[in-house]
């Protein structure tokens, strides 16, 4: 029973921390440009591919190869504002189609490129090893990652409420004309919360797959509709909400798949009708405080 | 300092503005009454860059700016604290009194200011650490009108810093204005309460149904028949 | 008084027909349609009976889906992106009645299509409370939902599990001409009713309340009941879409059925063609359907999605109202240098 | 003038693209004949150049384009023709024919299928290449809406890929439609399950007396949540009912939802081994496998692998793992071992051909298309009516072995026959050093009359084995 407990623990909080950074990035561009980004998934999808490549071409610098591909990753998010989201702004339709398009490019991109067979990046994990817990025993990589996972969003926390720029989001976000009457660039704002979001998915992505697997190109949607369901849980555009609502996805998930009869074949629809619940009761979400557009 | 030429603006197909001209001095302080719908608030959107106007032509000190970017164009000096406050309610005072700061650069500029911002509103002063979300509405209108003021502009558009608020309030931010006015801000003012407009203004504009209609100092209108009938109510 | 009404609409109609048929839009329309009645008595070729002319069978299918789509939508404003529900659920009634109950395909179709309306109700109701990206979202949320329990194997006794149902008999004909006319006739209708819905009063309301909700209530709409409304219509005819496409398949199954695909072909034709235009929706269909054939015969079919991937970020990207508009301009200007104009 | 110039320079455009669109519609599609498919020696490996189309026999594989399972079905069937070509072809009535095959994408692998794709691919391969067989399949749901296309022209279709007992079972019960249907690979999911639990039996039995400190007792099972592992599934079950409280004791089996990730995956396998789990029997033919053998090489979990992981068939999961795959039992068609005496000339030959290893479905579809041809050889007809009795006569007393063993049916389903000396699966383990050995199997059944358990017949000689089976080191230091 106290292993079932602690693994319902552990396995929460890994699946809540990854679910929590690639939603805080997601939440973050919906807050600050009304903007749904449905290539987030592709990016995470994509950081795990060029890390596998990358780690084929040049063996010896792994941690190089890593922050490169962050980078990259980055600067994609950038072009995907300014190429595609930027000039569509102002309907929603289209922005949602566009980077459904971009993500849809990428996953058919990587397919052909490598097919869908399943790779590991396992020689990438820093961390080999186990370490045991109260009898339970946990592999080091993940621990690593959910406590990385916990700084950059207290980081973030840091970053979105004291630094200029941060504030600055959390205005756009807020009001973006009054923002803009301030002399704030929205848009360059907007530029910077993409990338934001896309370094997010690409950290998350970089520390979390060398302990999981490239389970194909087709993996960034899973990511992605798991991702827009914390948001829908946490209210859309409410940081906290994104991060709150990934823990309790995870635990939703986890708790499932141990305690429930057929669990692990009901964890992914379990939280699915959470959200429906939630829809239906409360549609801003845990802590979504706008109203409805 | 401010000209606007022949200006038309239409929203899809409904006319908004019909051939504005019109012309502000150096430290003068003018207002737009109007009727409600008349087009007074998008005659400030349009100067402020957040509509772009259909024709015409806007100069200020001698530039053009129709067609600018709203944040370049609040950089060149022209601040607009707009309707219904408009505040970052999520965060503190001091927060958005900082982001009314964005644009300047210059610390001792901005200190100057804060100061007599302080001066102005000292309730603001007690509330600095308060989330702008809690304050009663004629602090959170005065935290608007201090927030626009922060970024030290050269001409100031307010939209109608009056509204909803008790006529005790209203007073206090009249006053509050005309303090701004002397301390040698340009100022554009809309506002829907005709009486206390004329009590301030210099020289007044009457917008109806998108047009000009009339213009003088508060005088001279008030002694208009139509003037005191409609807006003034005598 | 209604009947007069209709009485009076019934005697106009012919002189209706004959202005409307002069108009450049009824011409072209009446061209097209002509045209798609005398296609497949063109060949006996297999190769065009069998291979190609199933092609715009497939067409049609997800021409009337888009429109469906569009009419959710584009006119009512109501954004959903789990539009596969009323596709699969339709097509698993369907294939269900055929394959089990041994019914005739024709009443099969139809009753998946009041099955279609009948989740749509229950669908629409909850989701009423939600607007914009959250309906979205809901509509989503309650696919994937569907998704995963038709799939489940632990569930396969009720819901028939990952593999579906299938049959030989789950099909119109097996003479591909006479499917071909029988869903030509389908889509007739089915764009017809939807363009005249979107062109009558109620579909004034329909916009109106997608337009702006508040003002459309203040003005005594009951917008709850209009929604519900919408949301019958649209998966009434994304029912009939799909239980065509069960018969064109002649089997069902979960990914195939309601798969997120599925919704985002009805969102990327009807975008394709045009969001609000409902004839745009069949344009995109064909597009997307003979961009696909045409590749896969060049040789080039691991590069379909590709493909179409980089013209769906085109098309969007430089044009906001799709394909069918700046067509429509271009041939009426050939058409009016033609005559001379 | 200008504006008249124009619009007669319209008129004689419009017309022109009229005519030229008409004509090319008609040349491309309308006209007899016209679009169709031309065969020709490209198409026939190995066959002498300047055949015509009426020379070749015309094979079409339906699988998807670009995926493993899609590709090594072409593979196979491709490189069987190119065999029987090189060899001289096939000669029928006095004229010398040659082997062609001809691919169409079903798009079945893609995880968001979309079934109309497997339809039209059908279509093209039925009457507009005109095949005259048909073989291919892997994902059951796909291949029972396509298999359509070919019963309804009576082509015979020969399933290389889909396990589902639903196909043979439309053989049984509508024979007089589904006549054209067989089954060479794989054995159906039903036997399968037999397959793993006797030989599992045998190696628990085994392991038992090695280890006299730890009762190697516990077996779970993880497998996807589908309807061709639910079938397995109760075949184990059923088999493993028999030995409860005995010597094997089932956990409840993990049937978890495809859309799995790492933490699922670890979840479930932190459940078996704080149930105590000994042998762990996974039924995974997608992307859980990967994900599981980096967590059990991680972990070192103190249990066995021992089941159905379809990715680590291939020789390049060992790469694609991470090296992680090391102990891993897996069932397997076919190694570089005897299982017939072509076994090994074939197995090489393929690998000097493609540069890896054959997929289960490449040596289904080598031996379909080898089957077909002895087929035709021995009716000297190409009509299908001739050729199902005589692959109706191969049956267990009249097989006709390909390199995998199988070429016997059961009567009346059509259905591949289970078991030695036919249709049966080898018992693969990967080595630490990424090699991949043939293990024997011996096999024990519980015997409710004696009530205990006997070895029964092994599931293959022990002279096919290259290698014996290992614990991995961890669970020996956790068992001994």
């Amino acid at each position: 029973m106290i292993e079932d407990i602690m693994n319902m623990l552990f396995n929460g909080i890994l699946n809540g921390a990854v679910l929590a950074l690639i939603s805080l990035g997601y939440s973050l561009v919906y807050g600050v440009g009304g903007i749904m980004n449905m290539a987030h998934g592709a990016y995470f999808m994509l950081t795990g591919y060029l890390l596998l490549w990358g780690m084929r071409i040049f063996p010896g610098m792994l941690f190089l190869t890593v922050i490169f591909v962050i980078i990259i990753i980055t600067i994609i998010g950038g072009l995907t504002y300014i190429l595609l989201i930027k000039p569509l702004q102002d309907t929603h339709v289209g922005v949602v189609l566009i980077t459904f398009g971009l993500a849809f490019l990428i996953e058919q991109w990587i397919l052909i490129v490598s097919g869908t067979t399943s790779a590991s990046i396992n020689d990438y994990v820093l961390f080999p090893g186990t370490t045991e817990f109260l009898g339970y025993s946990m592999f080091n990589q993940y621990i690593f990652f959910i406590i990385a996972s916990l700084v950059i969003v207290s980081l973030f926390a840091l970053f979105i409420s004291k630094s200029k720029l941060g504030k600055s989001i959390r205005a756009v976000s807020q009001d973006r004309e009054a923002a803009v009457l301030m002399g704030i660039n929205a848009n360059r704002v907007l530029l910077y919360t993409v990338m934001i979001s896309a370094f997010l998915a690409a950290i998350a992505a970089s520390l979390y797959l060398p302990g999981a697997a490239l389970t194909g190109p087709g993996m960034g949607w899973t990511y992605l509709t798991s991702s827009f369901a914390v948001i829908i849980l946490g209210g859309m555009g409410s940081l906290v909400g994104s991060v709150v609502g990934g823990y309790i996805m995870g635990f939703v998930t986890s708790f499932t798949s141990i305690f429930l009869p057929n669990g692990p074949s009901w964890a992914h629809v379990v939280p699915l009708i959470v959200i429906l619940i939630v829809l239906i009761i409360r549609p801003r979400g845990l802590f979504g405080k706008k109203k409805l557009r | 300092m401010l000209e606007m030429k022949k200006i038309y603006h239409y929203y899809g197909k409904a006319r908004a503005l019909e051939e504005i001209n019109l012309k502000i001095e150096e430290k003068a302080l003018d207002v737009v009454i109007g009727p409600n719908g008349a087009g007074k608030s998008t005659l400030l959107r349009v100067i402020s860059g957040l509509e772009e106007p259909d024709r015409g032509k806007i100069e200020f000190l001698g530039e053009r700016i129709d067609g600018l970017k709203p944040h370049k164009i609040t950089k060149k000096g022209i601040s607009h604290c707009p309707e219904r406050r408009r505040l970052f309610y999520d965060m503190t005072v001091e927060d958005n009194l900082k982001m009314g700061a964005y644009v300047q650069k210059n610390r001792s500029i901005y200190n100057k200011q804060l100061e007599f911002i302080f001066e102005l509103f000292p309730r603001l002063k007690e509330r600095r650490k308060q989330r702008a979300g809690t304050l009663s509405g004629g602090e959170q209108q005065m935290l608007a009108i201090a927030r626009s003021l922060l970024s030290n502009p050269k001409l100031l558009l307010m939209d109608e810093p009056s509204l909803g608020l008790a006529p005790k309030v209203k007073k206090k931010i009249f006053e509050a204005i005309e303090q701004i006015k002397n301390e040698g801000t340009t100022t554009l003012l809309v506002e829907q309460d005709a009486v206390l407009a004329m009590e301030v203004g210099e020289t007044i504009h009457l917008l109806e149904e998108g047009k000009i209609e009339m213009r003088g100092t508060s005088e001279e209108l008030k002694r208009e028949p139509r003037i005191k009938k409609v807006y003034l109510g005598i | 008084m209604l009947k007069n009404e209709i009485e009076e609409k019934v005697k106009q109609f012919p002189t209706y027909l004959k202005s409307w048929v002069k108009t450049f839009l009824g011409g072209l329309t009446l061209f097209c349609i002509i045209s798609l009645i005398a296609l497949p008595f063109l060949s006996q070729n297999q190769n065009f009976t069998h291979v190609f002319l199933r092609q715009f069978t497939l067409a049609m299918i997800f021409s009337i889906f888009a429109a469906s789509w569009d009419l959710l939508t584009g006119i009512s404003g109501q954004i959903s992106f789990g539009h596969a529900i009323f596709f699969g659920i339709a097509g698993y009634i369907c294939a269900y009645l055929i394959s089990y109950q041994n019914f005739p395909p024709w009443i099969a179709i139809f009753i998946g299509a009041i099955g279609a309306v009948f989740f749509g109700l229950i669908i629409g109701i909850p989701c009423l409370r939600l607007r914009g990206p959250y309906l979205a979202l809901g509509t989503l949320a309650f696919s994937l939902v569907l998704l995963k329990l038709f799939l489940m194997g632990s569930l396969s006794d009720v819901l028939f599990g990952s593999e579906g149902i299938s049959d030989y008999r789950i099909q119109i004909s097996d003479n591909p001409v006479v499917e071909y006319i029988i869903i030509l006739m389908f889509m007739i209708v089915s764009f017809i009713t939807i363009i005249q819905v979107s062109k009558s009063k109620f579909g004034t309301i329909l916009k109106s309340i997608r337009d702006d909700e508040v003002s459309a209530d203040a003005s005594g709409i009951n917008t709850t009941r209009f929604k519900v409304y919408a949301f019958m219509l649209s998966a009434l005819f994304a029912g009939i879409a799909g239980a065509c496409y069960a018969t064109y398949v002649g089997a069902v199954n979960p990914t195939g059925n309601f798969g997120a695909t599925i919704s985002f072909y009805a969102i990327l034709m009807a975008s394709l063609g045009g969001l609000t235009t409902i004839r745009g929706s069949a344009l995109g269909a064909f597009f997307f359907i003979f961009l696909e054939y045409s590749l896969i015969v060049a040789g080039a079919e691991i590069y379909v999605n590709l493909i179409f991937a980089l013209i769906l970020i085109v098309v969007v990207r430089f044009s906001e109202h799709g394909i069918l508009k700046p067509i429509l301009e271009r041939i009426k200007d050939l058409w009016d240098l033609l005559l001379g104009r | 003038m200008e504006k008249n110039a124009k619009r007669i320079i319209a008129i004689v455009v419009v017309a022109a693209i009229i005519v030229g669109g008409g004509l090319t519609a008609y040349f491309l599609l309308l006209a007899p004949e016209a679009g169709q498919y031309v065969w020709s020696a490209n198409d026939a490996p190995g066959a002498p150049a300047g055949i015509s189309s009426s020379q070749i026999i015309k094979i079409g594989c339906a699988g998807d384009t670009g995926e493993i399972q899609g590709d090594a079905n072409y593979e196979g069937a491709w490189f069987a023709a190119k065999t029987i070509n090189q060899a001289g072809g096939v000669v029928v009535n006095g004229t010398t024919y040659y082997v062609g095959v001809t691919r169409e994408d079903t798009d079945e692998s893609n995880t968001q299928l979309v079934t109309s794709r497997g339809i039209a691919a059908a279509e093209r391969l039925v009457y507009n290449k005109k095949v005259q067989f048909g073989v291919g399949g892997f994902r059951s749901e796909a291949l029972l809406a396509y298999q359509e296309v070919f019963m309804d022209n009576k082509i015979i279709f020969i399933d290389t890929g889909a396990a589902t007992d639903i196909f043979c079972d439309n053989v049984a019960n509508f024979y007089e439609r589904y006549q054209y249907f067989f089954r060479w690979m794989p054995i159906n999911s039903t036997s399968l399950g037999g397959e793993i639990l006797t030989t599992l039996a045998g190696y628990v039995m085994a392991l038992n007396t090695t280890y006299p400190n730890h009762d190697v007792k516990q077996v779970g099972i993880l497998a996807e949540d589908l309807t061709w592992t639910g079938s397995l599934i109760a075949a184990i079950q059923s088999y493993l009912s028999l030995f409860t409280n005995f010597w094997v004791q089932l956990l409840t089996p993990i049937l978890y939802d495809i859309s799995l990730d790492a933490a699922d995956m670890n979840t479930h396998l932190q459940t078996l081994a704080s149930q105590g789990c000994d042998f762990l029997i996974p039924v995974i033919s997608a992307q859980g496998g990967i994900l599981m053998m980096q967590q059990y090489d991680q972990y070192h979990y103190p249990f066995q692998i021992f089941g159905i992981d379809v990715q680590s068939q291939l020789d390049t999961f060992w790469g694609d793992s991470g090296d992680a795959c090391a102990y891993e039992t897996v069932m397997q068609t076919l190694h570089r071992t005897n299982k017939t005496t072509k076994s090994i000339a074939f197995w090489d030959a393929f690998r000097a051909q493609f540069g890896h290893d054959p997929l289960y479905i490449a040596i289904g579809a080598y031996d379909a298309v080898n089957g077909i041809i002895d087929a035709i050889n021995a009716t000297q007809s190409f009509d299908a009516l001739d050729i199902i009795p005589e692959f109706e006569s191969w049956t267990k007393s009249n097989p006709n072995p390909g390199v995998s063993g199988g070429g016997a049916w059961w009567p009346g389903t059509h259905d591949l026959v289970e078991g030695y000396p036919y249709g049966y699966t080898l018992w693969c383990q990967w080595r630490d050093d990424g090699t991949k050995v043939v293990v024997p199997a011996p096999r024990w059944a519980y015997v409710g009359a004696l009530g205990y358990a006997i070895p029964i017949s092994d599931l293959y000689p022990a002279t096919l084995a290259t290698g014996a089976y290992e614990v991995a080191p961890w669970v020996n230091t956790a068992w001994s």
